[in-house]
Parts: C-alpha cells; structure tokens; sequence
C-alpha cells in the first residue's frame, strides 16, 4: 500500500503521487486552485476520495438527473443516507441498496458481509428500525472452483452478518452469467420502518456544537476503498488487499440499538454513519449539508493500531462507526447510552461557522479545506455516449422460433438452470423470520413483511435480468422496473417507489456510458409510468476486469404497501379445480431467454419488447382483481416464460397438478419470454368477476390433484411430467453444481 | 503416519472482534491482566508418511489452496518429527 | 403471571418473545436488560435467541458467565419456569443448567426453515397442553443447535423423561434428534427451535401459542392450590 | 509482559464436522494422504507479568472458567518463558 508518511507537497506533485490515490492532473490542478496552494498528502487524499466515483458520482451524476425522484408520498428523496415513503398512520418506510463488488471480489466472506452493515447503517442513521434486508447478486456460472468459492462466501458472508444483527433478510436473487467470473456483484438492501417525527439528518447545524465519533475504533482497515472501487478490478487483485475490512456484526447490533435510543433526545443535531471515505466523507457531507464547517482533533479518535497518521485516520474504512452532531452541553447524557451498551462515544471536534474542514492532529493543523470544495463543487464529467456495435448488429437480427424436438427435456434442463432454479441453497442460510413479521419468507414473487400493530403490510423484490439490458439498454431497464413492479403486484400490494443499484462496467469506454445513458432513460419512464419514484440509489462503476466488461445491472429495489394484510396473495397454486388464466398475449421473443441461453450458449438478437402502457393497464386490473378477492395465486412470467412459471406455480407441499391446453406454437407459447404477462388461478365461482375486471386474461387450465404438469394442444399431448421429478431437479440443481 | 499442526491466525492488523470480545469477557470475570486476545485456527491432521520436505511441501500446498485465506491470514505448521527447515 | 424477557447484549429475538407473550398470549412481560436486573418479582423467566455477544468464542459463553445467570439459577432452584430458545438454550448449557452442549450443525451451515418436531414428554410444565405423540411445525434458525451429550448423560435424560421435543427430519446432526430437552425437575426447558415465531397462523404456525399457554395454566394451577 | 498459547481441541469421540468437511475438500483437491483431520482453536494472549506458577494457575481458571467447554473441549496452554511444570 501507498506509503504515506513524511511525504513532501512538492513530492506529491513532482511524482504525481496524487495519481496513485485517483485524482487527475486536471483535477490536481483543481484542487490547488480551490486551497491556493498545494495540498499536503493528508489533503490530498481527502479530494481523491471525496472525489472519487464512488462518493462523487463525478460521471454519473449528470444520468441521476433523468430518474423521477418526486411524489406526493416521498419524504425523502434521494441525497440523505436512505430515502423515505409516507405509508400513513405516521408511519414511512425507508429504504436503500448499496454495491460491495470489489471488496466481494478480493474477500467474498467479509467484503459482502461489511455491504451489509454498511446498507444498515444508512437505514438506522435516519433513524429508522431495519426490519428486512434483500440482497442482489451476480456471478459467474458454477463451472470453476473460483466462482463457487465466491458464491458460497458471499452468501456465507451475508448470513453471518445478517443473521446475528437480528434483521431478517427475507430476499434478493441471484444470476449466473459469464460476464460476472471475475467480478461478482453483491448489492445489498435494507428496508427500514420510523415514525414521521423520528426522522433524522446528516447536518452538522448549530455552530459550536459537539461532534462525537461512537462504535469501533478506527485501523487502519480499507483505506482508500473509496478510490477502490472507482477503478477497474485490478487482474491482481492482490495489491488491494489493503482495503480489506472485517465486520462485527455483533458490535452494529448495539450501535442500532444504541443509535435507535439516542435519537429520542433532543440533545441529538444530526447522525450519519462512517461509509465509504469513513471519516473523511460523512464529517466533510455533515457539515456541507448544514453549510456550517467542522473542527476535529485527531489525537481524541479511539484508534485501535499504533501510531496512525492523519492521512490513515481519516481515509480508513474501519466498521461500525457513526458521527453523531450533539448540543453543546449535553454530550454525556448521550455518551452514557452509548456507554449502556457498551460502546464508545467521544467527543472528537465540533461545528464551526467558518465554512472549513479543518483537521488537527499532535498539536497542527493536518488539512484545512473548504466544506463545499469536497462535496458541492466536487468535478461534473459528461463522458462521451456511443451506440454500441453489438447492439447495431443484433437489432438487424430477426426473431425466429428455435427448432425443440422434446419440449420436456427443455424444461427440465431450465428447471436445473441456476439462474432459473431454486435459491433454496442461499435463503435457507439466512434467518428470514426474526422480528416476527415476514408473512410471506422467501421462494415467492415478493416478500411480504407485516406492520405490527396496523393491519398493513409491506412487499419487497429485487429483480434486473440484465440480458435483455446487454442486448437493449432501454427496454432492458423498462423491463427491470415493470418486472419488479410485477412481483409486487402478484403479492397483492401496490408498488411504492424504487431503489436503485447501478452496476456497469469502465464509463470511459463511449458504449458502457451508452449503456448507463440508455438504461436510466428506460428506467425512468418505467418508473413514471408505473408511479414508483426513485428515492435513493448506488453507483458501482469499473466492474470489469482483462478489459471485459460486466452485463449492464442496473439492480431494482422496489417496495409496495398491501393496505390490508386480507390482500396478501401466494405465488403457488392453491387447490385442485381452481381455473388457470394467463394474462397477456405471446409473441415469439427468444432474444436473452433462458432457451437462448441453453441452446446457443449466448445471448443475441433482439430483447423483449414492452409497450408500458399495456404493462401499466394490465397491473392495475390485476390488482383490482385481488383486492376484490377474485384471485387464488398469481405469479409473473419470467425467465423461461410460461412452462417455468406453470412449474413453479406447482412447486409447493401441496401436491398439486395442471392440466393447460395450447394453441400457438408450443415453442413459443412455451419459452418465450415475452413481457406484461402473469400467471393466475381463480376459483370457479369467481370466474365471471375476475373475467369482468382483466380484460387480456384467457383461460388455459386448471389446476389437478394428480400431481402432473400436462401440456396439450387442440391435438395432442405435448407432454405430461410428473410434478415431484421436476422439483427435485429444480431444487437439487445448485447444491448438485457445488459439489 | 505424522501428525502435522497448522496454525492459522488473522493478519497483524485486521480486526478480531471474537479476540476482542474475548479480553473483555475475561476482564469481566477479574482477569484484568489480559491486555490483548487473538483467536486462530489449529487444526491437527494425520498424514500419511512421506520425506520431510514432501510433507512439508505438500502440507504448504493445503494450507495455500484452502486452510488459510491468504487475504487476512497467516499461517505456520509443524510436521512431528521433522527437522526444522 | 408475569415474565421477565432477559435481554443480553446481541440477543435479537426478544422483541419477539415479548410481542409473543405479552401481545400475542395477553400475559405481562417486561424485556429486562442484563446489567443490575431483579428478577424476584418474575413468575417465568424467558432467555430469547440471538447471537448474545456475537456468540463469539462459543454460542452462549460469555452470556453464561454474566451475573444475571446467578438470578436465573436462583429463580430454578426454586422450582419456576425458566424457558432459554435457541441462543438461550446454548446459554442453559453453558451455564450448567441443563446439560450437554450445542455444537456446529452436522452440514455446517446457518439454517432457517420450518421443521416437525415430535412432543416426547407432555406432562412438563411447559407442554402440558400438547398430546404425547403429537407432531407440532415450529421455525428453526441457527448455525449451532447440534445437541452433543455423552452416553451416560444420554441415558438420564431418557430415564428421567427429560426429552421433550424431537426432530421428525433431524436437520442438524443432534443426538437422538433432541430438539428441546428440561432439567431433572422439569422446571428448566432449552429448545433451538422457535415457540415465539409459532404463535400466529399468518406467520406460518401458531403450534407454539400452546407451549406459552401451558406455562400460564401450570402456574395458574399451582398458585390456586398454594393461595387455596 | 507473557505471551500465553491456549490450544483447545475438541475431545476424542466428539465428532468434528467441521474437521470432516476439511479432510473431504483436502482428498478431492487430491491430498489423499490426510487421514484425520480434527479442527481446534488457538488463543493468544498478553498477560501482565507474574511468577511461572501464579500466570499459570490464573491462565487454567481462565479456561475453566471460559475459554473451554469441559463438555465437548480438552486444553492445554504454554507460557511463554515458564519452565515446563
Ligand atoms: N440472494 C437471495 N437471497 C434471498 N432470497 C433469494 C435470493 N435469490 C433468490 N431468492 C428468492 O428466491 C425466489 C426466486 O427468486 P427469483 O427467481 O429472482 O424471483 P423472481 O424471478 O420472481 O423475481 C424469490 O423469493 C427470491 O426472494
Ligand atoms: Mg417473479
């Protein structure tokens, strides 16, 4: 790692040791014009880290523009630690998802681990009790040892860190494609719940007042992860591995608690947690928010490894930290809870007029920067966006019906997909149910957590198949959000509003920043037409390495509200006799389905189309239908198409059968993946309601007791599987490609 | 047959909240003069007989491939009966 | 009848068993924070699960050694209901008050997932309003709830009747399937599997409410006799 | 200051899982010649200075006391500088 003490300024500049840290000589020469001078190292790799991608969004800010981030309902919108959604009675959700892929990538365990605490803390920070975690992931497929290592850590890693926190985590998904081998993604969510009036801020307001540093102590663990994970992954991961962090769940434990007590004295003036940058970003961001400034004294910092410099203490990444901005006076009545759980609090600085960042250390002065230069005034970059070739070559590529022999072979080799079969290995390793409110655990559409107390619930999903936004940027990232918005419609709630993930490759290269530019454009319609404001997000760029870059994932986090709980609806079918409806139409679209996948190996063409204003009718009715009681289970359509939903639909205790009639080419009717389609059963007495209120429903079957999938046309019977074979393929599939 | 000892401990530096909760538990309980804990790995293994360098060699190979996690570990083994290399 | 729910540093399931007991069962129930607690004003004692001092070292270790646990052996020795779910089951061992030990589960892994189990004994104070034989679904979550015991401790229990609960499927490598097992007396129940996550049928499973309500009913009965 | 090496293994005849699902991943990498492995833990302490006997008799209580399990773990532990009693 960077050796940083006794370096001179000039040495700084004459070596442009600045470009190690990941500053620029443009933005070298910024930062020498803001401080009139030249910045010593200390200073120096505070701008590298406050104006990093991860911390600035320096390039892709001018893309977050495009979300709808505004409604009636939203409290707070992006810009604080986790955005906020009024779900009346006082109460509001809030919620967030966050990236850890570079550390996840050089220590699976600890780097998706320390993605969860740090999502937490941005949830906690506003105040808010956590009560459900999702999480994202992408990797390789299960064919190298490397990648099952990854997964069974990274899914290791968020079970252990969950798990002992006490907050359920009640979904997510995974996908398994090439383009993840080297670099995994692992992006976490958390969903908190608060009162209107317990909302908090990061502001450090109030000149004067005290600025206390509680939790761990500070090592030197992940300096500089900020600047990390704004550059491509180094194909020797190695010389990161300073930034490795290790987690204490056990310690966040009781700063949530801790932090949850604190917040009802009025002693308190803002918290925020230490994430990326620790130190560094969330005083400089506390004090920018307040337009107010910032003195800190270093030698009061609880440290945990000998002699660090200033430069280490305030670009570390140690865990389980938060700022607190206390009245003055009132310290010890706040250091005292802290103390009841056994956790340190100090008072470190306090808040100043002057609008400066001025850190002192042994008695001098180690950096004194203007508040606003590290944030506000932070370089804006618009990258130059081209179409990309691929995407010009596959549009030319018509939509033609694959030649299938056995239709039932093919559904049992996507049944055993990863990416299509059961997560059971991952969700089963993760407490789902702790705080006795997860109504609906994972292996559904949605999960569904109940609010105690109300008769209300809340659903949540997570979902971007980025096939079809590597093969079309824009409708690709519609697809994200109407999917997401699908699943919770199916789970009988109406969606809230969004969280976004970003995960793209190097924006410097002209057709991965077309890609960011397409698929935020498709995202936002998506988002305005479907009602769902984007109300926070992350941005996890230079997810490549050897030059390749990921499949664009730009990860969707939506929540929905059930009004009442009598809505809650299963994914499964739920008894013999119940009528099987499809709603929407098919059309012959293999472009990135799951056949794609398994006939060719790869994905090209074109990607499904969606028409929103039909995805947006067809939701609407869908749910009317449920509140009024018409539907038994409803499941949306997706990787797969229609024989994977109808077998999954069958995958529970219930030992049930189908028995659905065909009439288009049963290839198509079958496989593909065409959008805006659910699968639904209804019981016969509410054939006639449930009719008058979807329109583009037809009826294709009924649900059995003789635990058989049969599929058949006007003709013949194109198969008959017995229902308990299937599931065991589709459960044994990825235990069996991890052994 | 040997009898190897591996000795798998965190990387100076990297954090071990079980060390840490570990001194304070014995703290609790009087022993105040623990001024640091840190917890690793020992894993006893019987292994077929071999030269001292082959079992040593191969011993390294296990803990490189899967023992140790070279991110935050390190580790150091003694094979019974070996001179010490 | 009143319960103190013990709360120790990183127990995460007391929220539950109180909202369980005191929202769910209509019984009062405080959440008693392990530093200078009094317990001698609680008809029950409830040790609730969680990762209590991140379950480092061992799960349930340093909690066991905590003065609050003097409290808990007290309030057994004179024969009330002490009843330690999951983490609080490990931490009953730990302590000694129930014997054997909680180990890794056999496939290593933290599992969550409903499971059967069987009513081995229901002449317990605890069981009382479960049929002896009678299968019950209740939640499991944890990493470690593999029940260890020797042979000769084995054979106690037995004869003693001390198993209460079994695993139908055992999912974590436990002797003879224990799922839930008491002291001699009777009066002291460890379980890993989650009566408190049992207790509303919209959650999945309310076979647990029973466990709680068996509680009540023991003691109801035994205070009518002893203020008759 | 005493450096102290608390070695706690688990007792014969309590199976190891853990030590099991070593040794498979140790064969199917192609160590065969592992024909037992037993996984334990190792503490390090620093412990304020005391004589050989009064360290030692301190350290053994620590490990009643808390550090192992009599039910499931043996231990042993060496301090650093003291002759072997
Ligand atoms: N990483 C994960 N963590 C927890 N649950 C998961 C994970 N991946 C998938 N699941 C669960 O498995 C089920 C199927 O996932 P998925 O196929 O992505 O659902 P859908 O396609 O309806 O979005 C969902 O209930 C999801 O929550
Ligand atoms: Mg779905």
């Amino acid at each position: 790692m960077l050796q940083t003490h006794n370096i001179s300024p000039e040495q700084i500049e004459r070596e442009k040791l600045y470009q190690d840290m990941g500053l620029s000589e443009q933005e070298f020469e910024m930062v020498k014009r803001i401080l009139g001078r030249r910045p010593n190292i200390t200073e120096t790799g505070i701008f590298s880290v406050m104006w990093s991608e991860h911390c600035s969004y320096k390039t892709s800010k001018p893309l977050l523009k495009k979300f709808p981030t505004k409604a009636p309902h939203v409290l707070q919108g992006p810009g604080e630690g986790a955005g906020i959604i009024d779900i009346g009675d006082n109460q509001a959700v809030v919620f967030k998802i966050e990236s850890h892929n570079h550390p996840s990538a050089v220590e699976p365990y600890q780097g998706a681990a320390t993605g969860v605490g740090g999502i937490i803390r941005d949830v906690f920070s506003m105040g808010a009790r956590p009560i459900a975690l999702m999480n994202s992931l992408r990797f390789g497929n299960l064919t190298t040892d490397r990648v099952n290592y990854l997964f069974s850590e990274v899914v290791s890693g968020i079970a252990g860190y969950g798990n002992c926190v006490g907050i359920p985590t009640v979904g997510g998904e995974v996908q398994f494609d090439d383009s993840y081998e080297d670099n995994p993604l692992v992006n976490a969510m958390c969903i908190g719940l608060i009162n209107h009036d317990e909302i908090q801020k990061g502001i450090a307001a109030g000149i004067g007042n005290t600025v206390l540093y509680a939790g761990a102590p500070t090592g030197r663990d992940g300096i500089h992860g900020a600047t990390f994970a704004s550059d491509d992954l180094a194909e020797d991961a190695a010389k990161d591995r300073p930034a490795v962090q290790v987690g204490d769940p056990f310690m966040e434990k009781l700063l949530i608690e801790a932090c949850l007590e604190v917040i009802h004295s009025d002693a308190l003036v803002g918290m925020q947690d230490m994430g990326a940058a620790g130190l560094t970003s969330s005083a400089s961001e506390m004090a920018s928010k307040a337009g107010t400034g910032m003195e800190m004294n270093l030698d009061l910092v609880p440290q945990r490894e000998q002699n660090m410099n200033a430069y280490e203490l305030m670009l570390s990444e140690s865990q389980e930290r938060m700022l607190l901005v206390v009245k003055i006076g009132r310290e010890q009545e706040i250091i005292e809870v802290f103390e009841r759980y056994g956790l340190q609090a100090v008072a470190v600085g306090q808040v100043i007029e002057e609008k400066v960042f001025r850190i002192k250390q042994h008695g001098e002065i180690q950096a004194e920067i203007p508040v606003d230069a590290l944030a506000e005034e932070a370089p804006v970059y618009h990258l130059p966006s081209t179409e990309a070739k691929y995407y010009q070559e596959f549009q030319k590529i018509g939509n033609s019906i694959p030649a299938i022999e056995k239709h039932s072979e093919i559904l049992k080799q996507l049944l055993q997909q990863p990416t299509v079969a059961s997560k059971e290995w991952v969700y089963d390793q993760y407490d789902s149910m702790v705080q006795t409110n997860t109504v609906v655990t994972p292996g559904s559409d949605a999960a569904v957590i109940r609010i105690k107390g109300t008769n209300k619930a809340l659903a949540i999903t997570t979902d971007c198949n980025s096939r079809y936004i590597y093969l079309d940027p824009e409708v690709g990232g519609k697809i994200a959000v109407a999917e997401a918005a699908r699943n919770i419609i199916c789970s009988g709630a109406r969606p809230l509003g969004i969280t976004d993930g970003l995960n793209y490759g190097n924006p410097t290269n002209p057709e991965v920043f077309w890609q960011m530019e397409k698929s935020v454009e498709g995202m936002s319609e998506a988002c305005r037409t479907l009602g769902t404001p984007v109300i926070s997000g992350n941005v996890s760029l230079y997810n490549q390495s050897k030059g390749k870059a990921i499949f664009p994932t730009p990860i969707v986090g939506m929540v929905g509200l059930h009004e009442s709980i009598d809505h809650i609806t299963p994914s499964f079918f739920q008894s013999a006799g119940d009528l099987i409806y499809l709603i929407g139409e098919t059309k012959a679209e293999f472009g990135g389905s799951e056949l794609q996948n398994i006939l060719e190996g790869s994905y090209n063409g074109k990607a499904p189309q969606i028409d929103l204003a039909v995805e947006a009718k067809r939701q609407e009715q869908l749910l009317t239908a449920i509140k009024q009681g018409v539907v038994t289970s409803a499941h949306d359509l997706a990787e797969g198409g229609l024989a994977v939903a109808l077998a999954e639909s069958l995958f529970t205790d219930a030992f049930l059968g189908a028995d659905v009639s065909i009439d288009t080419d049963a290839t198509v009717a079958l496989f593909s993946e065409t959008q805006s389609r659910f699968l639904v059963s209804v019981k016969e007495e509410h054939k006639a309601v449930f009719e008058s209120l979807v329109m583009d429903a037809i009826e294709i079957g009924t649900v059995t007791a003789d635990g058989y999938m049969t599929v058949h046309n006007n003709e013949s019977v194109i198969f008959s599987e017995e229902v308990e074979e299937l599931r065991n393929l589709w459960k044994g599939a990825i235990p069996c490609l991890l052994k | 047959m040997r009898k190897v000892t591996v000795y798998i401990t965190l990387k100076q530096g990297v954090l071990d909240p079980q060390g840490k909760a570990i001194q304070e538990s014995l703290h609790s309980l009087g022993y105040k003069e623990v001024q640091e804990a840190r917890v690793g790995k020992y894993i006893e293994m019987q292994v077929e007989d071999g030269t001292d360098i082959e079992v040593e060699a191969r011993v390294k190979q296990m803990c490189d491939k899967l023992l140790a996690n070279p991110v935050i570990e390190d580790y150091h083994f003694e094979v019974e009966g070996a001179v010490r290399s | 009848m009143k319960f103190a729910v013990i709360v120790f540093p990183g127990s995460n399931c007391d929220r539950d068993m109180h909202h369980a007991v005191q929202e769910v069962l209509g019984e009062e129930a405080d959440l008693v924070w392990y530093q200078n607690s009094n317990l001698e004003n609680y008809d029950g004692i409830l040790l609730p699960g969680g990762f209590s001092y991140g379950d480092y070292l061992r799960s349930g270790a340093v909690a066991s050694t905590s003065d609050v646990m003097n409290q808990v052996k007290e309030h057994a020795a004179k024969g009330k209901p002490v009843l330690g779910v999951c983490n609080g089951f490990q931490i009953l061992t730990e302590a000694g008050l129930l014997p054997g030990a909680l180990m890794r589960n056999k496939g290593l892994s933290f599992m969550c997932h409903q499971e059967a189990l069987m009513v081995q004994n229901n002449e317990t104070m605890f069981t009382g309003g479960y049929g002896k034989g009678e299968v019950v679904r209740f939640p499991i979550a944890h990493g470690e709830g593999n029940y260890f015991c020797d042979a000769e401790t084995l054979a106690e229990l037995k004869a003693n009747n001390q198993i209460v609960f079994t695993y139908e499927n055992n999912p974590n490598g436990s002797v003879s399937d224990i799922a839930g097992i008491t002291n001699k007396e009777g009066n002291v129940l460890g379980m890993m599997p989650h009566p408190e996550r049992a207790v509303e049928a919209l959650l999945g499973s309310d076979d647990g409410l029973k466990l709680f309500k068996s509680i009540v009913q023991n003691w109801r009965e035994s205070h009518y006799v002893a203020n008759a």
